[in-house]
């Protein structure tokens, strides 16, 4: 029996939401970062961009009426807040691209100690390459966050030394929220851990990390 | 007179040859101009090269061209599906791994803007976007200022397909919401660009600010009022 | 006394008009070209495109209203057509440079026997460099034609072995309407004389051409 | 709350440095901020170079700027008048045969896509204008299928000066007409781009799908009902 719990995708999503600053402009990924939008505090006005040229996205009413050509990256349907726009892909990636976002929030298999991030392709031979939006985000972002699960689900860590899976972008990663921690990465080779779930040690996050971790004496703690 | 409507599907379809390299506008279910794609399945054209975000979504259009046997090679940024509750490119997935059909997977930003390069003049350019990834891989790179770049060639097409609102005959496109996506950047692309759309309406009926494809890109239009 | 006369600017601009097709996008250059518009037929539907994002300009209505908003290249107040859309610089540019533009009409300081165009810059000691827009156009329309006097103020002939002021664009110009001729210019070398004013002869015109022209039976004969 | 607002032009205009890049908007009379600029003449700003079409259009605004010594160099595409009924660019004459003031001459579409490159995080690009004339000299060249090409580098500006008609308070912006012009790819270029609108509109009144500048490329929006 070990001393701490896992957070669940809910919490991990507010820990995330909770750093997002007022007025931010957004990129949420597929997958799990779209959950952040259901946490973003009512307080804040934050933009949330889709990479198929809405700017300024909301979640689309229970149960309908669903409009076909409001939806986001994963297909979803999807509401336009007050103060949204709409452009093409050229405009949109120019945003992605651009530095124009402030904050991107990814999936990841493999994130590496210098902010390498491997979320795009497995490189299984079976695998078929779909990369979408997430270089350009990768490469364009103010900020880039990477929100996963700490180890996968054999139990391998997903922090890494060097990324074995084939990379979406080098040195790209900014900060890594998993289950049960938050950790920096500034690009010089340390992971700065920022914050951990109760009861868990730096040793014990170690374990789960194939790459050395840097402690912090005002490291914070997590109730999950 | 200038009059770009053609009165069938048929006709707008008319002239792609076999070999023609295809862009087709649409992401998710919005823009995918599918009754055009539908007439080319009875047009015959084969040995196609599409251009599209995705290979194919959901049963109907590009699947269905693929599953005809007509397509040689899709380029496109996401050839899997994003949405485990709607699951495309089944048919894609399945001619790729029997080794059937190619598939050059390019970042969807430098496809836009490959396409965008195509239609604009210009020649190759330079962008970050892949740079120390395998998607680089074989490609001429340079580092400026610090920053890795990839050199990334333009993308023409000779056909263009896609969905819009409204258009009048000169070719003048409006789009819904989201629907607008690669529309413009294809247009622009592509020697021939064609447009389904809900409704023709008279040559004047559109304001000219709100105008988001201009008619210089659009060679036809076909109005589809019941699209598939 | 010479048995011809030369051509006005308003005969020299009826005579492209007459060579722009129906249903033609046509962009005008600043200056003489500017007088085409006057004289397009009336019943042919040409879309005139300004580089400042008009694509369905017209004439103003002469004494006003003037919309300040509403202008061409040349900073002269215009209306728009039923049709015309408008559209921001980088899309503006694309049409004149990715060949969208059937035709575009240009005047010229000098064009080369091989379609070398210079039009922008006399390259003298105090001439201010102002390219304008005229290198984008030259590089990308379908067809080129130059529209200009066959001699300059001092009598030099303009057309020309090769330019001596500074090139606009290399090889280009397709077509060249003078007040004496129209010339094609099909990049070979030849200059093939297709019209020429009544009364002058082909030895007559050379007298006034720094490069060889090429004569054909079916030379039309313009009446000035 | 995000509220790109301010209340005066002092305000809006607050930040540029000394050495500066400032883009202005504005192609012949439409679309001049020209009240932003003379905010700036009171700011004190200077050895600024400036990205604009021209180099002064009549004897306001950015003439004004050149005649008080506080620009270094002018980017920009024309710098003679065409009109010569409205003879503009008459100091910046002055200044340039003087020696007092930069010029670099560029054509007007790779102006607007090396902004376009600089505000799209794109790098250095291959366009075939200019390829064989002067302003090709010195700069990198490339032949690909017979067409020759010039390498042309992004411009980003510090600053951008634009004129819009509407605008919110997230910077989402209108246009009428030409004005629009350069006024899309200059926010996009700029670290701080700053409008001056007819009017400020509360949020949602503009429709998404007719902004012409999304907010995102916007940081200053000023209202200025009687414009100069």
């Amino acid at each position: 029996m070990t001393a701490w719990n896992k957070l669940t995708r809910a919490q991990i999503a507010e820990l995330v939401a909770r750093d997002i600053p007022d007025g931010a402009y957004v990129n949420l990924g597929i997958g799990m970062p779209t959950l952040i939008a259901q946490h973003l505090p009512a307080d804040r006005e934050i933009i949330l961009h889709s990479e198929n040229g809405i700017l300024g996205m909301t979640n689309a009413p229970e149960g309908g009426p669903h409009d076909p050509d409001i939806i986001n990256a994963g297909k979803e349907f999807m509401g336009l807040v007050p103060g949204a726009s709409i452009t093409e892909h050229v405009t949109s990636f120019a945003m992605m691209r651009g530095g124009h976002l402030d904050v991107t929030v990814l999936g990841a298999f493999q994130v590496s100690r210098l902010g390498d991030l491997a979320n795009w392709d497995t490189g299984e031979p079976n695998s078929i390459p779909a990369v979408g939006g997430a270089m350009d985000l990768a490469a364009g972002a103010k900020q880039v966050f990477v929100m996963m699960e700490h180890v996968d689900r054999k139990g391998a860590p997903k922090i890494v030394t060097e990324c074995t899976y084939p990379l979406t972008g080098a040195r790209v990663v900014d900060r890594i929220y998993t289950d049960l921690a938050i950790i920096d990465v500034p690009g010089d080779g340390r992971l700065i851990v920022r914050a951990m779930v109760e009861g868990l040690t730096l040793p014990g996050l170690q374990k789960m990390t194939a790459a050395p971790l840097t402690g912090v004496d005002a490291c914070q703690r997590i109730a999950a | 007179m200038l009059d770009k409507t053609v009165p069938s599907l048929a006709e707008a379809v008319s002239g792609v040859c076999d070999g023609a390299t295809l862009m087709i506008g649409g992401f998710g279910g919005s823009g995918i101009p599918t009754d055009l794609i539908r007439a080319l399945l009875d047009q015959g054209a084969t040995n196609l090269t599409i251009v599209n975000n995705n290979a194919g979504n959901g049963p109907l259009g590009l699947s269905e061209l693929i599953a005809a046997g007509r397509v040689r090679k899709v380029i496109c940024s996401y050839a899997r599906s994003a949405n485990p509750k709607n699951p495309s490119s089944a048919v894609f997935a399945e001619w790729y791994r029997a080794g059937r059909i190619e598939l050059e997977c390019v970042p969807q930003g430098t496809m836009a803007d490959r396409m965008h390069a195509a239609g604009a003049g210009l020649g190759p350019f330079f962008t970050p976007t892949s740079y120390g990834t395998p998607l680089a891989e074989g490609k001429e790179t340079r580092v400026i200022d610090g920053v890795g770049y990839v050199l990334e060639h333009p993308l023409p097409g000779d056909f263009a397909f896609v969905k819009a609102t409204q258009a009048d005959r000169w070719g003048n496109l409006v789009y819904r919401y989201a629907q607008r996506n690669f529309g413009p950047v294809m247009c622009m692309a592509a020697k021939i660009a064609v447009a389904q759309v809900q409704e023709i309406v008279p040559l004047g009926a559109l304001p000219p600010e709100h105008v988001m494809t201009p008619g210089i890109f659009v060679q036809r239009v076909v109005e589809c009022r019941n699209p598939q």
